[in-house]
């Protein structure tokens, strides 16, 4: 897309202020149903010359109108999609987006190519979030103390209140992490008017741990800002780096191109649970929460830090050996620790890194762009307790439900006498709110934020508000008499003074049209460790115990709970235990043996007289002596999807164990749980699917991928159809590159309106994914290896589907697609039976029915929304082909390589996909399908499948390897 | 029930019958009043007719999801129950056909039954293709129907299409030879008949059969030419019922010995379910001296001769699939005899496989019970053969990770139990209405036996 | 003793005559009403505002893309705002109750509900853009409309009917420029213009399945 | 069939009952002897022997089946070749627009379907069935035919018919309930 899509994108800020334009919008509601009423008067008197069995006929055509706009939208053509540059922000971090809307509706989330944080990919969550922008759940109208109200009414309330509020002695906000310059600048204002007044920024995923580790190892809390792309050694000590510790995909990316076999980086991993990034380790070692400290601890003296050379003869080989390899790439490796250790192990890792001369190289130091954390909330509770606090306003954020459980939120607001919540869902924190206001949408509003490396860039509205929302900004603009009201003024006006002068109106067009300020992100700080602190931490060393110990990390669906009313996400199994609708407590199949509990097994996890009920489920790979489980599930208060899916473990979670916990009992209570996956075989059966080899391997035999297959001697009984004309398309999956995140799983349903069809119809296994993230364990099964493979179809030139259908409804288009038409299907599923990748999916139910009008909004109009009892599969995003094909006809030039991008490969930010012409020499997918390492999924079968795959390789120390292997 | 001492070489009608009595005991049980059991039973089947009737709707107005199909197992009771009925309606017509060409004369007290019950397997077998597609209501475009709306034809290479061919030429085949046969003995119940009303409405269907030496010969030719072609057409109809799975390329359905297989499979299982209605029939109309014990022995014998088919075909399978060496093929059977659906795997080598192998002895394959038991064995067991080979070969085929299980629903089992409420009701209808053995041909029989 | 009369027999032929012809007349009649260009063709819905396509495609000779501004970029063709209307209407018998409701939509911001005539099913997706731009007229699917006074649907748009000319694109191309004059004569073959065109201009429609169906 | 007697009028023939096949066979080579032709037997079974007897030909139906089976072939070959080559050529997993091997079960299904459906109204239209009135149904015995007695009829084959005659004929070979049957 990048240069030849950029035309199109256009600023809405002249449009957005038009009232025509806003009506336009508001149109967009479905007030005028069909209209069944008007004349048919030349059809009547077709029918009334004719026989009664014409008459039948007539009912097919039912009147059908087409209301065009009164006034012209400038640039807009109907039926041409818009593309807008915006900003989607998650835990105070933006990741740049590129909206594509169809006649005024968002319907598709790209990533930015021109944003850093994204460099043109998108995750799930920003894939799956124009989804929750049409959720029929979402607040609706200003409540009062349950009742409905109006801003109105609210603003004339807030106007007489805060003249009461003196210097703002009783008045606290809370609110997720703040990392938009603007708002930022709001609160400014805000406490400067009411000096004593407080206001907590608190993410129950915060990352405050790594900029604690700062400041206790360069006395100043700062971010660490990581290079992975430079790291030819990267050490993840429980940091999910490439899955949900990482917002925004450009570490993926980043680490995905050194992932190729010219300069291969190796990654060694320590973890607790089996995450993404422990998926994509050359070297895995399990752990409890509290031993991955002891890891940090023991790196720190092996490399000698602090003149303290104190090496362990006892010390197991491979944390030697680590250390060996950290030390043969100093400057070009990398350690990190994930934000559920404590700020004393990010603390030491921080040392390692300064250390071994990777401070500045691999990673680099700047200011946070956002400060969170749980105290906040502490004091507030203590301060609500002594009746301190009259106003509580909670801006966007859920901590009634969400909030450490010792600082119990609910009674905390039942001791405040006014509570104010804004928010895009009636949520537990509105229930219990004097006032709700709803907030919108990111698509609805105007906004800006940064990246994690500091980038600014504005956040643009593609929609008015459907359910009259507003912003944070707006809501503390009136509570604070801010001279601008509307945020499209707050934010205008806030970068225009940035500027200054005659260019700003320039820069201000730039930034809409670029989706992001150049020349904004955060300075690197030059930093210096203080030992002798440090040294002190090294000599911790916290009494080893047996006790179970408690992991809770981001669920990759819901991730901390905001995102439980988005079936989208709901349904997309998580990539390790390919669980949907559903969290469990995972444990190690050791683990269970010795509590005697099986998977599906409701246990009791117990901690500190806390105490919650969760199923269980065993997961190879995890960690002895340890359960971890994911937030965000078991909301009571988010709508109709998420209500009571899975459960909750925030009561468990106290200020002091946002990371982890110790102490844990867990009961066995007899009940069993229905837990629901996409995916029920584990193994590959000695099958050679997936495959990979080492670095050497690969080096010592290239074509190590093809041997499997042998020699095939295809002898054809007839003359096969020729493909050598014309386009033909085909597609690469990198294997090497996949890290298995699910982008492309959402891109594909956002794309082709793939249905949600729930957990009853996911347990009986009619998922509707068209493309599937195949995970293998492979070896141990206490400690096994994790294997990906994308599947979609793969659009085999010998498609065994297309034979055996009896009415012709999917078979080959010149261009080597295998096309389904949905209109001609009548849904035998033989092309299902015979397809021997299971990549077809049937509608087995009416998938689309009961769906709100605002429900609908999110369909692509150029893909067909297919109806019960048809097959439909991935298509290669015919559409898409379809469209550029015109495009370049019309610009009377031929297509360029790279012109197409499907869905998913679009959106990948590991960049596993491409995608292209096999005819084309020079294109890239046939360079890459020229590959050593490239094969055809049951090649034997001799399909000759459209899709292949580039084996994958590992790199393991060979140190290491030689000891695993004897 | 009274015992019939056999002498060595046991007659097919027993000694002293006379034409008379072939008559009026045939035709006599259909203008008896009807019995009150009769009634028990036709209100049992017709309630479970009622209930195929509910399912059929309720699936097609809701989807396929109602049944417990999914992906991977995209097919399960549903073609499951459309080759065991077919396959039970392959027995009437080889009786009719290839016993005829061949002379058996044994044939003759059974034919008309073993034809009235093919055609029921197969107006039972044929609801399931039509209605297992997720859109019946555009299942005609599986027939080559000209359209200037598409402009779109059937694919002809396709299992399908060949089945949907296949399936309605043997229903009508099975039809026209069936009435064919019945002309004759309808001509004679019109004659019989008491009320007018009978008389006009067999009248009607006799078509005004005289009994010419004329109409004779034309009827016998015709009759002749229909046997001639119904031989490879019962043949040619299991064949191409197994192309479904040996076209495609699934191990498990992938293979060459799947016609063959499928034939006797088919016959083993239509003579069971032939074995199974004709001894409550017999017990219950009395017809123990024109189904004697001759019959039911040969019957018993094809069974034995086929279950042993059918045993040779599973072992040969698994042969196949060690010496091919390919490990798809070798995991598919390994998964049949020992994965999660290896129960219905043993129940079907049991039933198919050693229940007929009582049939070795002569006391066992002359007694009513043994046979009646045994008979409803095969039948639980062929139709567990084709739930095997159809959900154990989808459920776990190339890709684990596309693996799955195949969990019936209510509406699987009660629209199976449904269908045998329709077949019975069918049943019943024809013989409290229809001769139930062909009264011409046994007459022809016996004169033949006088004469020679 | 006869059970049936002679007449019986007599009748018996009669009606099974009739039966059969009844029969086979009901499939030819069913397959003839059901065709679309019986269904289809022929449909002209009284519009809520009386536009002439006669009057101003024909006698005033306005070009189709004045008012469908979509053609040549989108898949659709696009029904123009009122505004489109206003930029004559507005000088041009401005107080014309014939056009009272385009001045209303105009004022209001209401948008006038014009009835669709040229409707195809929402599983197939057709793309004005990539016609117009190989060249062919809007003469070939929406026949006269200079000549029509309310519009009405003259061609099937049935499948088939999309396939005749997809199979044989040639007598229905003319060079892009001269798509919008629907009384365009060419001066020779039109199917030897036509073969040109596709041979220069590379035309090649596609006859498979997801070139229109996605 | 016998349209002859419906020209003559009055008389469509004599028939008598016989008890048994033996007796029948005796009766019409009987009156085969004694000159008469156009005789028909009425019996509930095809009686072995008996169409030789009467000097009927063997049915010609075999020759219909064929024709329609080839046709019913030919027809399917054509209707695949034509909608899969010719019609609309769809790209059907890479195999050929037509060949014959798969058109082999299509076209022998046709082929059967139409040989028998040539087998089975063939043998209709020669027999001239349905008919639902005929003048032998009249004999008082006739009913019986179909269980388990015999009718012989001697047919009115033209002016030289005397039924009389045949009546007397027919009690000379033992026949029963001898009738004269009017033709109308």
């Amino acid at each position: 897309m990048s240069e030849h899509a950029r035309k199109y994108w256009r600023s809405l800020s002249e449009a957005a202020g038009d009232p025509e334009f806003r009506r336009w919008l508001e149109r967009e509601f479905p007030e005028h149903a069909s209209e069944w009423v008007g004349s048919r008067r030349a059809l009547l008197k077709l029918m009334a010359a004719s026989f009664g069995l014409a008459g039948l006929t007539a009912c097919r055509r039912p009147e059908e109108r087409i209301l065009p706009f009164s006034k012209g939208v400038e640039g807009y053509v109907p039926g041409r999609p818009l593309y807008y540059a915006s900003i989607m922000t998650l835990g105070g971090l933006s990741t740049g987006v590129l909206v594509e809307t169809h006649e005024g509706r968002p319907t598709k989330i790209e990533g930015n190519p021109e944003h850093p944080a994204s460099r043109g990919a998108a995750t799930a969550f920003v894939q799956a979030s124009v989804l929750s922008l049409y959720d029929p759940d979402r607040s609706r109208a200003v409540l009062r103390v349950g009742r409905r109200s109006s801003w109105e009414e609210f603003e004339a309330f807030i106007a007489s209140h805060m003249k009461a509020a003196g210097k703002g002695e009783g008045l606290r906000v809370v609110s997720g992490a703040i990392g938009s310059p603007s708002l930022a600048d709001l609160r400014a204002f805000l406490l400067e008017r009411f000096p004593a007044a407080r206001w907590i920024e608190y993410e129950p995923l915060g990352r405050e741990a790594e900029a604690a580790g700062a400041e206790l190892a360069f006395g100043r809390p700062l971010q660490p800002q990581y290079r992975f792309d430079q790291a030819d050694v990267i050490v993840s000590l429980d940091a999910d780096f490439l899955g949900l510790d990482c917002l925004a995909p450009v570490w993926i990316r980043q680490y995905a191109e050194r992932r190729r076999a010219d300069s291969m980086n190796r990654l060694y991993v320590v973890e607790t649970g089996y995450s993404l990034t422990g998926a994509n380790a050359d070297h895995r070692w399990r752990a409890r929460p509290s031993e991955v400290g002891e890891v940090a601890r023991y790196l720190s003296r092996q490399l000698g830090l602090g003149g303290l050379k104190a090496p362990d003869p006892g010390a197991p080989k491979w944390l030697t050996a680590i250390v060996r390899d950290l030390e043969r790439h100093r400057g070009r490796c990398l350690v990190l620790a994930g934000p559920r250790q404590p700020a004393s192990v990010h603390a030491l890792v921080h040392w390692i890194n300064y250390e071994l001369g990777n401070a500045g190289r691999t990673v680099y130091y700047t200011e946070p762009v956002v400060r969170t954390g749980a105290e906040g909330l502490q004091r507030l509770a203590e301060e609500a307790e002594a009746g301190e606090v009259k106003t509580l306003v909670i801006l966007g954020a859920n901590p009634v439900y969400n909030a450490p459980a010792d600082v119990a939120f609910a009674d905390l607001m039942r001791r405040v006498p006014l509570t104010i919540h804004l928010g895009q869902e009636p949520d537990e924190t509105a229930a219990l709110a004097t006032w709700h206001l709803p907030e919108a949408h990111y698509l609805e509003s105007w906004g800006d934020g940064r990246a994690a490396d500091g980038t600014a860039a504005i956040q643009q509205p593609t929609i008015a508000p459907l359910f009259g929302g507003r912003t944070a900004a707006e809501v503390i603009a009136l509570l604070a008499d801010y001279p601008q009201r509307r945020s499209y003024d707050i934010v205008r006006q806030y970068w225009l003074r940035q500027w200054k002068g005659r260019e700003a109106e320039r820069a201000w067009a730039q930034a809409l049209h670029d989706g992001v300020i150049s020349g904004t992100e955060f300075r690197a700080v030059a930093v210096s460790p203080d030992p002798r602190r440090l040294q002190a931490l090294l000599a911790q060393a916290p009494g080893k115990s047996e006790d179970l110990e408690l992991q809770f990390h981001p669920s990759s669906s819901t991730y901390d709970g905001r995102f439980a009313n988005n079936g989208w996400l709901q349904e997309a199994p998580d990539p390790i235990t390919k669980l949907t609708w559903d969290n469990a407590a995972c444990m190690s199949p050791a683990t269970a043996r010795s509590l005697r509990v099986e998977s599906g097994d409701v246990v009791e996890l117990e901690a500190g007289g806390r105490r919650i009920a969760a199923p269980v489920w065993i997961l190879p790979g995890h960690a002895d002596g340890a359960v971890s489980i994911a937030l965000g599930y078991g909301r009571t208060r988010c709508g109709r999807v998420g209500n009571r899916v899975g459960h909750n473990p925030y009561p468990l979670r106290t200020l002091n164990t946002q990371g982890f916990l110790r102490g844990l009992q867990v009961r066995k209570t007899g009940r069993r749980y229905p837990l629901v996956t996409t995916q029920e075989h584990h193994s590959m059966e000695g099958r050679p699917l997936v495959r990979e080899a080492t670095l050497e391997e690969f080096r010592a035999q290239p074509d190590f991928a093809r041997k499997p297959d042998g020699k095939v001697d295809a002898f054809s009984l007839f003359r096969e159809h020729s493909y050598s004309q014309g386009h033909q398309w085909g597609m690469v999956v990198d294997l090497n590159a996949c890290i298995g995140c699910n982008a492309c799983v959402l891109a594909c349903q956002a794309e082709n309106n793939i249905p949600i069809v729930g957990k009853d119809q996911v347990r009986r296994g009619r998922e509707m994914h068209w493309i599937r993230l195949d995970r293998y364990f492979v070896g141990e099964p206490d400690d096994p290896q994790i294997a990906w493979q994308p599947v979609a179809c793969q659009h085999c030139e010998l498609a065994p589907c297309e034979t055996v259908c009896p009415v012709a409804a999917t078979n080959h288009s010149p261009e080597g697609l295998n096309d389904m038409a949905y209109n001609r299907c009548i849904g035998t599923r033989y092309c299902a039976n015979n397809c021997p990748y299971k990549v077809r999916r049937f509608n087995f139910l009416d998938y689309h029915k009961g769906l709100q009008e605002v429900e609908k909004m999110v369909y692509n109009p150029d893909v067909t929304v297919r109806m019960r009892g048809v097959m439909e599969k991935c298509t290669y995003c015919v559409q898409r082909i379809e469209e550029k094909k015109v495009q370049a006809k019309a610009e009377g030039r031929p297509l360029r390589d790279g012109e197409i991008l499907t869905a998913c490969q679009q959106t990948c930010p590991a960049q596993a996909i491409v995608f292209g012409d096999v005819n084309d020499p020079d294109s890239r997918v046939s360079r890459l399908k020229r590959d050593p390492r490239n094969y055809s999924l049951l090649a034997s079968l001799n399909t000759r499948p459209r899709t292949s795959y580039l084996a994958r390789l590992r790199n393991p120390n060979p140190e290491l390897a030689a000891e695993e292997g004897s | 029930m009274a015992t019939v001492s056999q002498p060595a070489e046991s007659p097919l009608v027993l000694e002293g019958v006379t034409l008379t009595q072939v008559t009026s005991t045939v035709a006599g049980v259909v203008e008896r009043r009807t019995p009150r059991a009769w009634w028990f039973a036709f209100a049992f089947t017709g309630s479970l007719t009622l209930v195929l009737l509910a399912m059929l709707t309720y699936l097609v107005t809701t989807g396929i999801g109602v049944w417990g199909n999914n992906s991977p197992v995209g097919w399960a009771f549903d073609i499951t129950n459309f080759v065991f009925w077919i396959g039970i309606g392959h027995a009437g017509t080889l009786i009719s056909a290839i016993l005829y060409l061949f002379r058996q004369r044994w044939r003759t007290s059974i034919n008309r039954f073993a034809e009235a019950m093919t055609l029921f397997a197969v107006a039972c077998a044929a609801i399931f293709p039509a209605f297992h597609v997720g859109r019946p209501w555009r299942a005609y475009w599986l027939f080559p129907i000209p359209n200037e709306w598409s402009g779109m034809w059937p694919n002809f290479r396709s299992p399908l299409i060949w089945d949907v061919f296949a399936v309605s030429t043997y229903g009508t085949v099975s039809f026209l030879f069936w009435y064919l046969g019945l002309i004759p003995d309808l001509a004679t119940m019109r004659d019989r008949a008491q009320t007018h009303a009978r008389r006009v409405i067999y009248g009607l269907l006799s078509l005004g059969w005289r009994g010419s030496a004329r109409h004779w010969n034309h009827y016998e030719m015709a009759y002749l030419l229909l046997a001639g072609l119904s031989t490879p057409l019962v043949l040619s109809v299991h064949s191409i019922v197994s192309f479904d799975f040996a076209v495609s390329l699934l191990p498990g359905w992938h293979a060459t010995i799947f016609p063959p297989y499928f034939v006797a499979g088919a016959i083993f299982s239509g003579f069971a379910m032939v074995v199974t209605l004709m001894v409550i029939a017999r017990w219950f109309f009395g017809l123990h001296h024109l189904v004697t014990m001759k019959h039911l022995e040969n019957m018993n014998k094809v069974m034995l001769a086929t279950g042993l088919i059918v045993g040779y075909a599973y072992a040969v399978e698994f042969f196949i699939a060690w010496y091919s060496g390919n490990p798809f093929e070798r995991f598919a059977f390994v998964n049949r005899a020992l994965g999660p659906y290896s129960w219905a795997y043993w129940t079907m080598v049991a039933c198919n496989v050693l229940a007929p192998q009582l049939f070795w002895f002569r006391r066992f394959r002359t007694s009513v019970p043994v046979m009646f038991v045994v008979s409803l064995l095969v039948n639980v067991g062929m139709w567990f053969e084709r739930f095997v080979i159809i959900v154990t070969s989808l459920h776990r085929d190339f890709l684990p990770a596309a693996w799955g299980m195949f969990r019936p629903t209510w509406v699987d089992l009660l629209t199976l139990a449904g269908s045998f409420g329709l077949f019975l009701t069918l049943f019943l209808l024809f013989v409290r209405f229809l001769p139930m053995i062909s009264m011409s041909e046994v007459k022809a029989m016996m004169a033949s036996r006088e004469g020679a | 003793m006869q059970l049936f009369e002679k007449q019986v027999d007599r009748y018996f032929r009669i009606f099974f005559l009739l039966f059969l012809l009844v029969l086979l007349g009901g499939i030819t009649l069913f397959a003839f009403v059901s065709r679309p260009q019986y269904t289809e063709v022929g449909y002209s819905p009284i519009q809520p505002v009386a536009y002439s396509h006669k009057l101003h495609a024909g006698n005033l000779g306005m070009d189709c893309r004045y008012c469908h501004i979509g053609v040549e970029q989108s898949a659709h063709a696009g029904i123009p705002p009122s505004e489109v209307c206003m930029n004559c209407h507005a000088r041009v018998k401005k107080d014309s109750p014939r056009l009272a409701k385009i001045r209303e939509s105009y004022e209001t911001g209401q948008p006038v509900n014009w009835v669709r005539i040229h409707r195809l099913p929402d599983y197939v997706h057709f793309n004005h853009r990539a016609h117009v731009l190989a060249g062919v007229s809007c003469v070939s699917c929406h026949g006269r409309v200079d000549q029509m006074v309310e519009v009405r649907q003259v061609q099937p748009l049935s499948m088939a009917w999309c396939l005749d000319c997809h199979r044989n694109p040639a007598p229905s191309l003319r060079p892009p420029e001269l798509v919008t004059r629907l009384d365009w004569q060419p001066d020779r073959d039109p199917t030897e213009i036509g073969r040109e065109l596709m041979a220069r201009r590379g035309i090649k429609p596609p006859t498979n399945c997801s070139a229109c169906h996605r | 069939m016998s349209q002859s007697t419906e020209r003559i009028g009055g008389i469509y023939g004599v028939a008598a009952e016989f008890e048994d096949a033996e007796e029948l066979l005796a009766a019409v080579r009987a009156l085969r002897e004694r000159g008469y032709r156009k005789l028909d037997v009425l019996s509930p079974f095809p009686v072995h022997g008996l169409a030789e007897a009467l000097g009927i030909r063997r049915s010609p139906l075999g020759w219909a089946a064929l024709v329609a089976g080839v046709t019913g072939a030919s027809a399917a070959f054509l209707l695949q070749w034509w909608t899969g080559a010719v019609s609309y050529p769809l790209v059907v997993g890479g195999k050929p627009f037509f060949a014959v091997e798969p058109s082999v079960p299509v076209a022998f299904e046709l082929a059967v379907l139409l040989a028998s459906f040539a087998a089975v109204l063939g043998m209709l239209a020669l027999n001239g069935l349905p008919r639902f009135h005929h003048p032998v149904f009249a004999h008082p015995r006739y009913p019986a035919v179909t269980d388990d007695r015999f009718v012989l009829v001697v047919e009115n084959d033209g002016e030289r018919f005397d039924a009389v005659q045949a009546s007397e004929a027919l009690r000379a070979t033992g026949g029963e309930h001898i009738q004269v049957l009017e033709a109308e």
